[in-house]
Order: structure tokens, then C-alpha cells, then sequence
């Protein structure tokens, strides 16, 4: 891919996503109403609207774009998501500088995991987004430098492991985030956070499909 | 569900055009955060605040002499950006830097944190703050993000800028806000859920018997859903799991709260106030300054909380210190 | 419903013992009558009010220097009785005399003259009242018993307040009082009934797209059933209603009051008031004062009430002179 | 009658007239949420209540135990009601001091009506308890004066009197009380005033006839 079909593939990719979170806008704050405030949809939904919008106007190279969406992000959502959605955007587009490829979707992918952990003081376990993450970024990681298999292939892999890494969410007590709260009430609802970053693996695994 | 608005999603903006319609107050250009029309106030330090909406008259209702120079307001029950944020702060500081009450949640710890580190990159102004956890309702533990800021938070905002108003530095405002912050317990129940502008539904079902304890102050559930009690019980609940976090010696001077959530009758809150005043005299603890009223809310919700603070001498001194804000005013 | 109380029958004694617990106030042995706990002062007019309960923190909560001496407490929505406001009036009479503000609707008005001759009978004391009829939604003709008294009283109290501060006599304090009176109107509405502790369901039923207009105070439907509309035409047909009634000169200075029913968020209530401020602007008129907050509650009704009051230079230094009481603080 | 007798039938009416507002409260609130604030069962209840425990603890004559129970009505409601029917049973009780005659009570039920006119400023048609009493009053006097009816018969037709003037409420509109507020809304609704003086009218008839 030239430098100009990957960047058209990330503004693909973000208006996928904002499509996506805008039909999931309900569902998500359903989920949020149960053991958050009832915000996440809304969150994300104003949050990818606008990194929509700035993608458009930036021209420059794959790294530039996604950089783009994270300051959207960040001074758009505010919340818990917002610093950990678009923070970890900011810092992984670092990964991209040399352009989109199976080496540096990896090294994406993990200093996006990472950065996650970071901010948020969270591990694997603890009801949140990483717990859709890690097994996506582990999955991914060893499709492509173990099995030796094609980006396209180790996302689709990826995708179906952050959909274990979700419904895992539900049967465990939170740790982090305002779920944490409620302690032992927590049990039995699916991690809205966990849930909007598998929408963003499935956007990309379609977007990338076509 | 029906509120006064026009679309929800101009809600913050419309309800900041208000505030500062009706108060000594100006917007930071193009942002959602309020400043006193004078900011910044030189030769003291700017004490600022922020987080959601939705907890009216918190935050920009505190600001005015004596309390907070600014604040920033978030989404409902979201905090503000770090960008926002950052701004606010710079717009603060009036020479001898800035300080911060956050809240102890996430989203406010992390957005202030980058904002911290912005206005020190962008404007070489310093920043000390303190992050307020007084909820007693939930364990401090690896198991939880840590207690809560609710509405302890109130008497922070007094102290800190009572020190601020009278010329104290940054370090000594920090020690005595972590003082303040160490000596401050609440907990809170709800008889109803919220209903947010944006999902105008109830965020949380409660049954026509049901209450929840342990609420926090964004319309989420509760640690503990219970059968409704009468006020007498539910004052008991509260306050003892106060007390209890709080371990105070008899003849301890203590200033309460009673704060409504929003949608409580005041005469209710008053006979909350009732109960809390005789348990406390049982414990053998004196009552040196009582509010009751509406001071932290979650929107519309029907319910309350009981805050305590141990006080001393310099405490006492900072509360009773004058304060004219929209949402607390304290003569000289 | 769910209400924070113990026994329905005891709600209004309990809020008392709760206010006197938080505040510098003392019962009247054996009403349910609250006064200043100096009580009577020497020296200066007794300035008093009184009726139903539910609308705090009308009325005691505006007890302190600069504002009432006391205040009488019926049953919640009910006129206290005559025998109680005797009483109120005579502990609050220093010497000086007693001015009542009463507000207009027969069962107050019939209480208080009762009360009056009683207080004249048994302790020649000197009384004065004003009736307040501030209410824009009623006609006063000959088929109502003549406009409502409603948020408009809080600015009575206020001014009558700072008349007895000062020390004018009986007759001075009448003559401004009445002035107020005949510059004020206020019109109300409702989103939601409000549910009685005694009823415990809502007092009337309202449709998920229905609001009332032209309330009262007492969970009274109003004037006009109508389809629910945005906050800015909500507040246009307030704010219209009212200037019309007032009839104002083009660069007039008024206050205002945009008062919550109890269980409206503050966040709604700056949404009001950001209008109204706006169409007060587009009138030529000039706000000297914006309130926001709940001044004069229905217990837990959703909804709000604009006030407005043409000012002279006499009725601003009264609005502007310090009090200090649980609901209201004007600092020097 | 003599004189104890009659006290005895005094405090026997009060206490019927306390056991049917206890009973019917709930029925004179939801008529008083329709066109007022909810309370009229509330009030009247509380207020029979207290007067049913003054007139058991009086001594003395008929006009005594009359006045008592007024002065418990206007100590202990408040609102409208209290004074219009504390303060008129305290007014016409005087009318008794002679005891209960067919004389005495025909001059006992105009003063009655009198007060209420007086201290309410409310004619009949107002749409209030007047409606119920102006009647009532009439064809009481009427009987007995023009009819030479026994006093037991004269109430039993100011009875079917009132019950004519609580009907007569539904279709007018207010012009005293709260109900006047809702201008021609209060068109349709009965007056919750008017039905508790015809409750304490059914209720005296009763205890006469036993
Ligand atoms: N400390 C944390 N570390 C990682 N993820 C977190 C943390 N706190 C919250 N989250 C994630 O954020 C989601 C909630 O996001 P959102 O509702 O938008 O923010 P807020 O909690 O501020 O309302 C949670 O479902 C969870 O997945
Ligand atoms: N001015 C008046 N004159 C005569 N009767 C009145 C007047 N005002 C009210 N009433 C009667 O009082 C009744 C209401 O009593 P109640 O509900 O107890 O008092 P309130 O109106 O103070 O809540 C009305 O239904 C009406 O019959
Ligand atoms: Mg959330
Ligand atoms: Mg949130
Ligand atoms: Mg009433
Ligand atoms: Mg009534």
C-alpha cells in the first residue's frame, strides 16, 4: 500500500468506526447505566464524531491521522474513556511513523495496550477494556510473528479473541473504574469499555476486509 | 422523562451561559470552564475545580472570594478534558500558581494529571493539588479505584480557599487541603435514580420498597440495594458508616452536612439533619457548624448523604472564614 | 412514593427540630412557630411570616439579621392556625411591634387577621400586615379570590426585612412593603405533580409530554394544560406573562428570580434564566440582580417560577442591604 | 331533652362525625386534588380527631361542648377549613346557651352560615361549602317555621338539601378558594367542602334518629 491508500485507509477506518459507535450509541449506555453513569454511548459516540471530523481536514501521513483522532479524542470525550481511548491513540500513532505493515501494527497494538494499562493503573481482570485488549494484542502478536500469518488473517483471529476477552467481563468483579464501586454487584454485567473497543477491532477488521 | 432544556446536547453550554448571566463570572474563551471576572487574582494563589455536570451548584457555583477562582465543567457526570482543563488553569494564576481539588475518580485524576502537565509545559505555572476520596461507602482496596470524591469535597473547596483568600502558598494550602481531605468521611442513598439530559430514561430501576446505600454522586447504583426504611433508619445507616471510618474521640468538634441529591424535598433533608444532630450527641460529639441544603447533587435525584469533618482549631478558623459565593455565602 | 420520613404526621415537627438543630433559631414553646433565638429584639419592628409547609426554605429558612424575626409552620400546604401565629407574633414583639408578610390565598389571610385581633386582644401588641398577591396567573377579578401570593413574598421579606433592620417604624415598613408588592409578579409551571408525605401519590396526573402552566405553590394544578415545549418557550410564555402584567418602561432596573419547585436541578434552572436574561435584553430592561436557586418549593415538584421586580433606588439599597439567614445571605 | 342528655347527644355527633371523616378521608383528599392542594380529608380528619378528644374531656352545656369542639378546629387545622368551620361552630354555639330547641337550632344553623359567608366573603354559587349549607339552612328553617315539621324531619329534608348542593358544585365554576385559581378547569369537579358539611349533616340526622 502507498502512503496514500494507507492514509485513506484510516480515515476509512475512523468513519467506520463512527458509524459503528453511533448505532451502538443506546446499547452502550445501557450497558454503562447498569454499573457506570450511563454515559459511555454518548462518550464515544460525540468522541469519534469529531475525531471524524478532524481526520478530514489532516492531511499528512498514516501516523498524523491517528494521532488526529487521539487529541480529538482526548479534548472531546473527557471522562475515563476519553484520556484512555484517545491517549493511547496519541502515543501508538508514534508506531506508524514508517507506515502501515505487519512489524508496525504489532508494535501499535502493544504500545496501545500498554499506554492503556499505564493511565489507567489497570491489569488484565479488572473489567475493563484491557480485558478486551490483551487477549486481541496477544492473539494478534503471535498470528503474525509464531503463525506467520497474513495482518488480515491475525485480525480476524484478533477480533474473535477480543469478543472472549468481553464476554469474559461479565462474570468477573471490577476493580477499576467506577464499576469498582459496586463491589460484588458488579458480577454479571458486560464491561461497556470492553465493549466499544471490540466494535473498534470489528470496524477495522472490515474495513481492512474490503 | 421531562426536563427544561432544549437539545440535550447543549445543556453544559446553555446552563454556563446562565451562571455567568446571573453571576460575577466569565467563560475562558471557548471553553466550558468559568473563571471570577476578575481572574487571575494577582498576588494570591488561583484555586480551581472541575469534573462532570450535573452536581449544580458544584463546581462554577463555588467560585467567588474566599473559595474557588475557577472551575471546569464536563459533560454530565463526565469529567472535563485535559485541555480544558489546562486552560482553566492558566487562566488562574495570577503569579503564585495554581491549585487543584480533584476528585477521586478516574476520569478527573487523569484528565487533571495532563492538564497539571500541560499548563506546566505550555506556561510554566506551577500547580499543586489534592485528589479528595472521602466516601466511605467504598473500600479503599485493590479491589476498588479507590474511595470516591463526593460531597466532602464542599468542605475542602472552603478550606483551601479560605487559605488561598488569606495569602498561604501553594504548600501550605496542599497541607492543610490533605488534612482536611484525611478528616472527611460521607455516605450517601438514594430513593431514586437520576435521569441524564442525554438518556432521559432512569440510569439505575429502584422498586417502589427498594433504596440503595453507598450511591456515589453520578447516578450510578449503590454497593448495597436495601428495602426502604424510615428516615430514622437510614440516617443510623448512614451516619454510623461514617463514624466508624472516621473513629473520633468523645468531645471531638465536627461540622456535617446534610446534602440533597438534587431531588429532595429540604424539608426532608432537615429531619435527616434531625436524626443526625441526636447521634451524634449520643456519640459524644459536638456540633460546631451544621449545613443542610443542596450543596453536591446528581441532577434530579431524590436522596442524600451525611458528611462529617473532624475539626480543629485552624480548620474551624478556615470555615468560618468569610466566603461569597453563589452557592455558599458566609458573612464576615 | 419514597420520601425521607418517618411517620407522615410528624414530618413538619421533626423538620423543625431539625432546623433548630443546624440553625441559630428556638421553637416557640409548644407551636410549631420558630424564631430567632434572641427573640424578641428590642428596639427594632418584629418581622414575621408564616403558612403552609413544603415550600421551604420558605418560611423559617429566611429567619436572621436582615430578614424575618420568625416564622409559623402549618401542616404542609395548610394555613397554620390562628392560635400559633398569636403566639408567633407576640414572642417577636420587642417592643417596636410586629409586621406580618402574609401571602394571599383565604386561608392564610383568615388565620393571620384572626391572629392579629387575637395578638391586639391578649398582648396589645402593635400589628401591621401586607398581603402579597404576586401571582400573574390568576386574574384578580371577582370570580377568584384574587391572585396567589407566591415567589414574589421572598423579595417582600427581603426588603420589609432590611426596613425593620434598620429600624423603621411600623407604618414606614408598611408603605415599602406595599410598594414591593405592587412592583412584583411572578408566573409558575409545572413538569411534574408534587406528592404530599399525607397522599404519598402525585396530587395530580401529568402526561409524558403534558406541563402545566400558571401553578400555585400547593401541588395546585395550574391555569393551562399544554404540550410540553422547550425550556426557551417555556421561559418565553413565563417571561411574557409576567411583563405584560408588569408593564415596564423601556430601561427599567429589576431583579429576578428564577426559583426551582423543589425537584428541578439547579443545572435546568440556569438554562431558565439564560433565556429570561436574554428577553429581558431584547426588552430594553436591565437586570440590577439575578437569582437562581429554590426560593419558594412545592415540596419535590419538577418545574420553576420566573419573578420579576421593578426596582426604584429605594427597593435596590433594601434588595442590597446584608442578612443572614439559612436561605439567604447578602454579605455586607 | 335535659341538659345531660343533650351534652351526651353533642358528643355522640362529634364522634360520628369523627368516624365518618376518618373514613371518607381519603375520598375528600383525591376531590381536593382534583381542584385543590390535597389536604381537605387530611385536615378534617385531624380536626374532628382533636375535637372528639375536647368535647370527651368538657364539661358543661350543649354550647360548651359546641364551642369546644370550634376552638379544637381552629387550633388544630388551619388552612381554610379550620376557621370556616371552627370559627363558625365557636360563633353559633352561642345560639345554644339555652339549650337545643327547634328555635335554637334554626337560629344556630343561619348563624352558622352567617359566619361562614362573613369570614370566607363567599356567597352561594361560589362553588363551596356555602353551596352545601345555604339549603340546607333554608329548608331547615322552612320546615319548621312554615311546615311546623318536627325537628327530625326538618333535618332529614336539609339533608336531601345539602346532598342537591353538593351536586350543584360539579358544574360551576370557583370563584372562592384555591379552586378559583383554576378558573372554568374548576368546571366538573365537586367541591371537597361542600361534601364534608353534607357528611356532618348525614351524620347529626343519624344520631337524631337513634
Ligand atoms: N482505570 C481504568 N483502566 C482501564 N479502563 C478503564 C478504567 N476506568 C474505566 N475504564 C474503562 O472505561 C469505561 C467507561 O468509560 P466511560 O463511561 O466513557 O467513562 P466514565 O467512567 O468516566 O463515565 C469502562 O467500561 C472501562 O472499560
Ligand atoms: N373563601 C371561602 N369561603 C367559603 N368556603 C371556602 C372558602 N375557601 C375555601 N372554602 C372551602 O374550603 C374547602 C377547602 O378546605 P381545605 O382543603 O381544608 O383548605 P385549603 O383550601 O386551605 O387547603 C373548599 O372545598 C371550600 O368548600
Ligand atoms: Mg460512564
Ligand atoms: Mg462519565
Ligand atoms: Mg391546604
Ligand atoms: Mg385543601
Amino acid at each position: 500500500m502507498d502512503q496514500e491508500t494507507q492514509t485513506e485507509a484510516v480515515r476509512t477506518a475512523v468513519e467506520a468506526i463512527a458509524d459503528r459507535l453511533a448505532d451502538e450509541k443506546d446499547h452502550l449506555t445501557d450497558l454503562d447505566s447498569a454499573i457506570g453513569d450511563a454515559d459511555h454511548g454518548a462518550n464515544m459516540d460525540r468522541g469519534f464524531r469529531t475525531a471524524l471530523e478532524r481526520v478530514e481536514e489532516t492531511d499528512g501521513d498514516p501516523a498524523d491521522l491517528v494521532k488526529a483522532a487521539g487529541v480529538a479524542l482526548v479534548s472531546e470525550v473527557g471522562g475515563a474513556s476519553g484520556p484512555l481511548y484517545g491517549g493511547s491513540l496519541m502515543k501508538a500513532s508514534q508506531e506508524l511513523e514508517d507506515g502501515i505493515t505487519a512489524d508496525t501494527t504489532v508494535a501499535f497494538a502493544e504500545r496501545y495496550l500498554e499506554t492503556v494499562e499505564e493511565r489507567g493503573k489497570a491489569s488484565v481482570g479488572d473489567k475493563t477494556m484491557v480485558d478486551a485488549l490483551t487477549p486481541a494484542v496477544h492473539t494478534y502478536r503471535k498470528s503474525i510473528e509464531v503463525d506467520d500469518r497474513e495482518p488480515i488473517d491475525a485480525l480476524g483471529k484478533a477480533v474473535d479473541a477480543a469478543r472472549r476477552g468481553v464476554e469474559f467481563t461479565t462474570p468477573i468483579r471490577a476493580k477499576k473504574g467506577r464499576a469498582s464501586y459496586l463491589g460484588w454487584r458488579s458480577v454479571g454485567h458486560q464491561d461497556p469499555g470492553a465493549t466499544s473497543t471490540l466494535y473498534l477491532l470489528e470496524e477495522l477488521l472490515d474495513v481492512a476486509t474490503e | 422523562m421531562k426536563k427544561l432544556i432544549n437539545e440535550p446536547a447543549d445543556v453544559v453550554d446553555e446552563m454556563l451561559e446562565g451562571m455567568v448571566a446571573a453571576h460575577d463570572l466569565r467563560r475562558v474563551d471557548g471553553t466550558e470552564a468559568v473563571v471570577r471576572s476578575d481572574a487571575p487574582v494577582e498576588g494570591k494563589v488561583g484555586l480551581v475545580s472541575g469534573g462532570g455536570s450535573g452536581h449544580e451548584p458544584t463546581h462554577a457555583g463555588y467560585i467567588g472570594d474566599g473559595m474557588l477562582d475557577g472551575a471546569a465543567a464536563g459533560e454530565v457526570f463526565t469529567s472535563p478534558t485535559a485541555d480544558q482543563v489546562s486552560e482553566l488553569i492558566q487562566a488562574c494564576d495570577g503569579g503564585e500558581g495554581v491549585f487543584c481539588v480533584v476528585k477521586n475518580y478516574e476520569g478527573d485524576v487523569m484528565n487533571f494529571e495532563t492538564a497539571i502537565e500541560m499548563a506546566e509545559m505550555e506556561a510554566d505555572t506551577e500547580v499543586e493539588h489534592v485528589v479528595v476520596n472521602d466516601d466511605v461507602a467504598v473500600e479503599d482496596s485493590l479491589y476498588t479505584s479507590g474511595r470516591r470524591g463526593v460531597c466532602g469535597t464542599i468542605f475542602v473547596h472552603k478550606i483551601a480557599g479560605a487559605m488561598a483568600q488569606r495569602g498561604e502558598d501553594l504548600a501550605e494550602i496542599k497541607r492543610v487541603a490533605e488534612k482536611a481531605t484525611e478528616n472527611v468521611g460521607t455516605m450517601g442513598m438514594a430513593l431514586t435514580s437520576c435521569v441524564t439530559p442525554e438518556k432521559g430514561e432512569p440510569t439505575f430501576d429502584l422498586g417502589e420498597d427498594e433504596i440503595e446505600l453507598g450511591i456515589g454522586i453520578h447516578g450510578e447504583p449503590g454497593t448495597e440495594r436495601t428495602e426502604l426504611m424510615s428516615v430514622d433508619e437510614i440516617t443510623d445507616h448512614l451516619a454510623e458508616a461514617v463514624l466508624e471510618d472516621l473513629e473520633l474521640e468523645t468531645g471531638t468538634e465536627v461540622a456535617t452536612i446534610v446534602n440533597g441529591m438534587g431531588g429532595t424535598p429540604l424539608m426532608e433533608l432537615y429531619v435527616v439533619n434531625r436524626r443526625l444532630q441526636s447521634v451524634l450527641d449520643d456519640r459524644g460529639l459536638e456540633t460546631w457548624d451544621a449545613w443542610v441544603g443542596d450543596y453536591m447533587t446528581s441532577l434530579d435525584m431524590m436522596g442524600c448523604s451525611i458528611t462529617v469533618l473532624e475539626l480543629d482549631d485552624e480548620l474551624m478558623e478556615l470555615l468560618a472564614a468569610p466566603a461569597e459565593t453563589p452557592g455558599l455565602t458566609v458573612p464576615e
